[in-house]
């Protein structure tokens, strides 16, 4: 499936830029990631634990970026990690854009085409899309505070101008529920993609039909309401 | 389906629940009813070094009115609130809630302070406890403490419970003459988790006009919702079927659902809006406002 | 491996033996105890083959732990019968046709047992609502209605 | 039908107790979980978690040092044997377990045996496998375009994902036929895939004797001599040798046709048997069961029907596109790749149809199994009796009185259908009359009307089905090779009791109590002294097992001709005891006597007795006899069906107010089993209708693989099922009855959602 979100921090597009294209700092924003060793460079192989309540699941994969374009301020990266366990597996084809709104101020927009394998997304009925949030909010949170040095520490700009998380998300790094580790914790990493691994899904279903009336009934009610 | 191993505890006091929690750290969890997290283990979705069961902690099973409240012990289970003819006469959002909770042998085993305690926003109680302005009581290390039930959740399977604090009491305020509330859900069967679940309180005044309100939703977000923002709009208003419209409007605004089997997004959204209004016009004919 | 010495009343029967913390319920009955009219059929609490009675309640003992039933009583569909004396559920279901392939039968009668025990006099919507956690693929109902509205219509 | 028997005798037509309860309600049946052996070890499989995938490696090492593991078994080590293929109902072939790719989630990738089951699953857990996952193919249309990536890199030239192409009809009469209609209706509709989920899971005991080179399987199998034979073919070049196989098929917790297939969890635990020459039991779990074994439907199926202005239907035309996941293993005969689909003219005198079909390769598990269905019947019926109600919202006329004007009138039966069945007996009108009647049809369509000037939705649907069961007929029915015939063999004993024993198997179905019932109808004996017995290939006689509603048509009928011949025998008997000559005597039943001279006759038990103790001379001892019933034609029963549903507007979600289930089998066996029968088809039509999906996403996830997500109906969502009964005999079947398992399952579902496009249908709903 296709996830799109977006960032902006008070920061300049270079600085996101090196941010952005450096693993292991990008690695410190996510809660439960760490890279185990460079391979090339532009490979590296890393873990990812994602602790959701008694869930917890563990991926070990790679992360490799496809396109580092500093001028276009493009980068595009895929990551590929199996969870340990063999229950499953997920894949992040990852483009993210880095923009300059004003002058201090940058937004990235990150698009994430997503498949997740097992049981994960058999089972995870719409949790997934919302753990990705959460975990969204948490990086972004992170990210600003790294980017932004003090000021969002202090919460000048705790929330505004937020990533597009979900309404009820946590809107601090410190944010229980998702990870096991904090965000401040100085580890861990797959890569930037590794934590979209267990973001958003989707599923095309067709339902059964009382499902697919109940929508349809609605849906024409509405219509027909308004008309 | 087999869980992973692990060691059982079943300590008979609170306090050495506490320590054994403690002293075990992140690898324990606590047991309670079990009707969620064994099938968890099961699934091996999850796995724990160390259960710990509160079936052997005397006294956390009861349902009492006290000190200006409702106390239900966090160990209740489902089915005693079922049974209870103070839940029934008095406190019908309830009953509409724990009836409407995975199916009755479920219910036999179900907690209700595991149903708050899991922190899944597909659970039921929590969407009533918001909407009643519950509070929890917990234990911990450091003694008891109260949480308001707004600051409970805190996020997907999350709450603001340590891992060594143990929920021992839900306080509901007990409501005043003129008000009522009720529990609507919208399950594709029984035992399902809710398309769309919505809980009402209103407490009326005199004239007729609401005086408090709380509503809270079920599975239209990554948490349980609270949706203030219809609250506030009907505090203070006579509920007419203008008001009852815009109110649940208001809630499905507050509603973040993502899309699975049980419907679409923008279905699901609809949902709150009409279940709202359903769980409002229950919950007004209760407190004898119509 | 973690276990526990556990004294269970099974159908009257005290019962000793040294289990593994994780070790389910309806393990120990059907496996253990080799009473194996308690069935599996889903392992995740939905269809309720599994149902047996703890300390007179049906429960899901796919989703209890043996050692969680030490010093409780367990009746499994093995006691239901006393003395050479079917239970009227166990009539009930063999006069109204309640069964087909026989699968869910034991779980359906212990939670059909339990409901008259409770409820003398349950209305036809009290009994599917307490038969609801109890899934039959095979009969549609009907006649498991009938069974039990037979069964509360015996002279106790 | 007259009752001939006394109730104590209960022959045909008596409500007669189960015979197989009393072992039930106390908890005494046997299924296969229930089975323990000396010595007996567990297998646990390990799945893939991803639809397709290449595999690298299983690491093994990590799960051999798990306490209490034997073993793991792999592809590899089944190659050794050349057991990783095996062949398919279809003649296609199956993974018994994959070597170097896996092609649907939750596949077998490897078995671990272990001491215990909690030993065996944390085996599992220990297994790593490293994939290096694909893009898997989940839509059959996309399969099937030119550039898919071909799945079975393993058939030798294989370019494509087409499977078959199959037709029935003339086409270009039929296109000429559209050419001529006045009025055509074409409508898109999906039955999607589903699972019959039986509550007990599929599983077995295969216990090999290594000293004897004996095999003896306990298993959840309906068929269970054909799969002795499939063994032998299978695994002959191992040294099983089919009269050293016993295949023993004890109670079974509902078949459904899922318990049909021969599934590799079978196949591994007979081989983890062989190797370690121990017992080894393998039960799966439910989310196995959902994920891994065969499903039913998954027909994407495109209808047209043309017709005059007056409603008289003139032309069929059905192109379906079926989804048989990664390889063809549907239970079907061999010569009907689509099963019995070309039933689609059903209840209706239809001169021109045509259906075409091409079957797709996809990242799912295989199957094609039914769900309670003969034969992709019910895709069948569905089809037609959706159209017949689009046809009529065309028209604008009233569903029930489309119906009238098209039915095969009830005086032209013996009835040839333009895709060439010849349908054995039927009176459609009487059903749907009767139906009417039960249900108070005008009144309904009057509160209808009221109802939806209020702005309430109120839907009734109408079904009026015709189903092709009891295969079947040698010429045309086998299954890999074997012809479908049925059998049964009857010893009488000496005191006059008796066994019977069959070549089917019920899974509920009440066997013990019908073919008992036949044997008294057919000789007198009550039905209480009738021994049946099933499902043990070294003692029952050779058949193709219970599905497709086939065990009365085919082995019923074998038990009346078995019945029969000792008849015939017990006649010379009779007449040698009362000294008369042969066509001097008449049978009543449980006697013959002298004709004329009623107070002298000979009891069948006087004459059992006499079998062994007083025979004439030169005549062999003994009161048995053996049938192999080959069936002259297949049984056509019918029913018309009529639901009324009620939609919340706010939520839209669906009521079954009232269902009537008007069914015509034939003659009856047992009332109170033939409507118990219904009550379970019906339920397991409205589940597909309204709540059981199998789904994929895009990744090939199954997301209905547990009962969280795979919703079955229970007490709460089911109605209380009203039936009716009309009687039409089959011609051709020695007791005039035809099959009934299935009709309601078949005939259910287009009712629900003719019903409930009827409630949406002013609001210009014309399918969902």
């Amino acid at each position: 499936m296709r996830i799109e979100k977006s960032l902006v921090v008070k920061s300049t597009p270079a600085a996101v830029w090196a941010f952005l294209s450096d693993p292991h700092r990008v690695a410190r924003m996510l809660p439960g990631a760490a890279i185990q060793e460079q391979i090339d460079p532009q490979t590296y192989a890393g873990t990812m634990t994602v602790k959701v309540g008694p869930i917890s699941t563990s991926y070990r994969g790679q992360m490799r970026f496809e396109r580092l374009d500093a001028a276009a301020g493009v980068a595009e990266l895929v990551a590929s990690g199996q969870d340990v366990r063999g229950k499953g597996g997920a894949e992040v084809r990852m483009t993210s854009h880095v923009v300059e709104r004003a002058p201090g101020e940058t937004e990235v927009t990150f698009v994430s085409d997503l498949n997740v394998s097992g049981i994960l997304a058999q089972m995870g009925r719409g949790m997934i899309e919302q753990v990705g949030d959460q975990m969204f909010q948490i990086f972004a949170d992170a990210a600003r505070v790294e980017l932004e040095g003090d000021a969002a520490r202090s919460g000048v700009t705790p929330n505004a101008p937020g990533a597009t998380g979900a309404p009820g998300a946590p809107d601090a790094p410190r944010a229980p529920g998702v990870a096991a580790a904090s965000a401040a914790e100085p580890i861990q990493m797959v890569s930037f993609g590794a934590k979209l691994m267990v973001g958003a899904m989707g599923r095309a279903v067709r339902r059964p039909i009382f499902w697919v009336v109940a929508v349809a009934v609605v849906v024409m009610l509405v219509w027909l309401i308004r008309r | 389906m087999i869980p992973a191993e692990f060691d059982y505890h079943a300590p008979s006091t609170l306090s050495d629940a506490i320590a054994l929690l403690s002293g075990l750290g992140e690898d324990a969890k606590i047991l309670s009813g079990g009707q969620s997290l064994l099938p968890l283990l099961k699934l091996r979705l999850g796995q724990v070094g160390h259960l710990v069961d509160l079936s052997h902690v005397p006294g956390l099973e009861y349902i009492k009115e006290e000190e200006g409240f409702l106390k239900i012990g966090g160990a209740t289970r489902e089915s005693m609130l079922e049974r209870t003819p103070l839940i029934a006469s008095k406190y019908p959002i309830l009953l509409d809630t724990a009836r409407v909770i995975a199916d009755p042998i479920v219910r036999n085993r179900a907690t209700v302070g595991g149903n708050l305690a899991h922190g899944d926003p597909a659970n039921d109680h929590p969407a009533t406890m918001l909407a009643l302005g519950a509070a929890v009581v917990s234990h911990g290390p450091k003694g008891e403490r109260t949480i308001p039930i707004a600051q409970f959740f805190t996020g997907i399977f999350s709450t603001a419970l340590a891992h060594d604090e143990i929920l021992t009491e839900i306080r509901i305020p007990i409501p005043p003459a003129r008000s009522g509330g009720a529990y609507v859900k919208l399950e594709r069967k029984v035992g399902d988790f809710a398309t769309a679940g919505v809980a009402v309180y209103v407490a009326l005044g005199q004239n007729g006009t609401v005086e408090q309100a709380g509503i809270g939703l079920t599975n239209v977000g990554p948490m349980p919702v609270k949706a203030a923002e219809a609250e506030r709009y009907l505090v203070g208003k006579k509920p007419d079927a203008a008001v009852i419209a815009e109110t649940a409007r208001l809630a499905a605004k507050a509603t973040a659902p993502t899309a699975d089997r049980r419907g679409a997004v923008d279905y699901k959204r609809e949902m709150a809006r009409v279940l709202t209004m359903r769980a409002l016009k229950s919950a007004l004919e209760r407190a004898g406002g119509k | 491996m973690a276990t526990h010495q556990i004294r269970v009343t099974v159908n009257g029967n005290v019962l000793e033996a040294e289990v593994e913390s994780r070790l389910l319920l309806v393990h120990l009955i059907r496996e253990n105890l080799r009473l194996t009219g308690t069935h599996i059929g889903c392992d995740t609490t939905h269809c309720g083959a599994c149902t047996v009675l703890l300390d007179g309640e049906p429960v899901k003992s796919c989703t209890v732990l043996a050692v969680q039933a030490d010093g409780r009583e367990v009746m499994t569909v093995e006691g239901l019968e006393k003395d050479g004396k079917l239970d009227p559920v166990q009539e009930g279901f063999m006069q109204e046709h309640g069964l087909q392939c026989g699968f869910c039968t034991p779980g359906m009668l212990m939670t059909s047992y339990a409901l008259l025990k409770r409820n003398a006099n349950p209305t036809e919507v009290d009994i599917r609502e307490a038969i609801s956690g109890n899934l039959c693929r095979c009969t549609g109902y009907v006649n498991i209605v009938k069974s039990i509205q037979y069964a509360a219509a015996q002279p106790r | 039908m007259a009752l001939k028997t006394t109730p104590e005798v209960s022959g045909m037509g008596h409500s007669m107790k189960r015979k197989e309860d009393p072992r039930f309600i106390r908890g005494q049946g046997r299924y296969v979980d229930d089975v323990v052996l000396p010595g007996m070890v567990y297998m646990d499989i390990v799945r893939s978690p991803y639809a397709y995938a290449k595999i690298k490696a299983i690491h093994t090492e990590k799960a051999l040092k798990v306490p209490g593991v034997l073993a793991v078994i792999t592809g590899e080590t089944l190659k050794g044997f050349n057991l990783h293929w095996m062949p398919t109902l279809m003649s296609d072939t199956q993974m018994v377990l994959p070597v170097d790719t896996v092609m649907y989630q939750a596949q077998e990738v490897a078995a671990v045996i272990a001491t215990s089951r909690y030993a065996a699953a944390d085996g599992v857990d220990a297994v790593e496998v490293d994939y290096e996952p694909m893009k898997p193919v989940m839509d059959p249309f996309k399969a099937l375009e030119p550039g898919a990536t071909v799945l079975r890199t393993d058939k030798e030239g294989k370019k494509d994902n087409h499977i078959w192409h199959w037709e029935a009809g003339d086409r270009a009469d039929t296109d000429k036929a559209f050419k001529e209609a006045a009025v055509v209706v074409k409508q898109d509709i999906y039955i999607p895939r589903i699972h019959v989920a039986s509550i007990e899971t599929c599983g077995c005991v295969a216990d090999f004797d290594r000293t004897n080179t004996h095999l003896t399987v306990y298993m959840t199998t309906q068929a269970p001599h054909a799969i002795r034979t499939v063994f032998a073919l299978v695994a002959g070049h191992v040294g099983l040798s089919e009269e050293k196989i016993r295949i023993i098929s004890p109670d079974i917790g509902g078949g459904f046709g899922g318990k049909v297939p021969v599934y590799p969890g079978y196949v591994i635990a007979v081989a983890a048997s062989v190797v370690l020459g121990k017992p080894v039991k393998w039960i799966e779990d439910r989310m196995e069961n959902l994920q891994a074994d065969s499903f039913a439907r998954d027909y994407h199926m495109t209808a047209e029907l043309g017709a005059t202005r007056d409603g008289t239907m003139t032309a069929l035309r059905i192109k379906t596109i079926a989804d048989h996941g990664y390889t063809d293993a549907a239970a079907n005969p061999s010569k009907y790749p689509a099963g019995l689909f070309s039933i689609c003219t059903g209840s209706y005198d239809i001169k021109h149809a045509f259906t075409e079909m091409d079957a797709a390769y996809t990242n799912k598990p295989p199957g094609g199994v039914a769900y309670r269905c003969s034969f992709r019947v019910t895709e069948a019926v569905h089809a037609i009796e959706r159209m017949v109600d689009v046809l009529a919202q065309e028209l604008k006329m009233d569903p029930a009185e489309l119906r009238f004007k098209n039915f095969i009138p009830p005086e032209k039966f013996p009835y040839h259908s333009v895709l060439g069945w010849e349908y054995d007996s039927g009176n459609y009108p009487a059903a749907l009359h009767k139906a009417m009647d039960m249900i108070g049809y005008a009144d309904l369509r009057k509160e209808q009307a009221e109802k939806r000037a209020r702005g309430e939705l109120m839907g009734i649907g109408i079904s009026s089905f015709t189903e092709i069961v009891g295969a079947g007929p040698s010429k045309d029915f086998d299954i890999l090779g074997i012809k479908m015939f049925d059998s049964c063999e009857i010893r009488i004993h000496p005191t006059g009791k008796a066994i019977a024993r069959f070549g089917t198997k019920s899974q509920g179905q009440g066997h013990e109590t019908t073919y008992a019932q036949i044997v008294a109808e057919e000789l007198g004996i009550p039905a209480s002294a009738v021994q049946v017995e099933e499902g043990d290939t070294d003692t029952a006689p050779y058949g193709l097992g219970t599905y497709a509603s086939r065990s009365t048509p085919v082995a019923g009928a074998a038990g009346a001709m078995a019945a029969r011949k000792i008849r015939e025998k017990a006649k010379k008997i009779a007449a040698h005891l009362l000294e008369v000559s042969e066509e001097d005597l008449v049978w009543e039943v449980g006697k013959f006597s002298v004709k004329g001279a009623p107070q002298k006759f000979k009891t069948i038990q006087d004459i059992a007795f006499a079998a062994y103790t007083n025979h004439p001379q030169g005549m062999e001892a003994g009161l048995e006899a053996v049938s192999y019933y080959d069936p002259p034609n297949l049984t056509f029963p019918f029913g018309s069906y009529i639901c009324v549903v009620d939609i919340d507007r706010g939520t839209g979600a669906v009521k079954i107010r009232r269902f009537v289930a008007v069914d015509d089998c034939g003659n009856i066996i047992n009332p109170m089993i033939v409507d118990g029968q219904i009550h379970g088809g019906l339920s397991m039509g409205m589940a597909p209708s309204l709540f059981e999906e199998i789904s994929y996403d895009e990744n090939g996830n199954n997301t209905a693989g547990s009962f969280m997500d795979y919703l079955m109906p229970g007490s709460m969502e089911t109605p209380n099922w009203e039936t009716g009964k009309t009687v039409t005999p089959s011609p051709h079947h020695p007791l005039g009855a035809k099959g009934v398992g299935e009709s309601a399952t078949v005939g259910a579902p287009p009712a629900i959602v003719n019903a409930v496009v009827d409630a949406l249908a002013h609001l210009g709903v014309r399918h969902i």
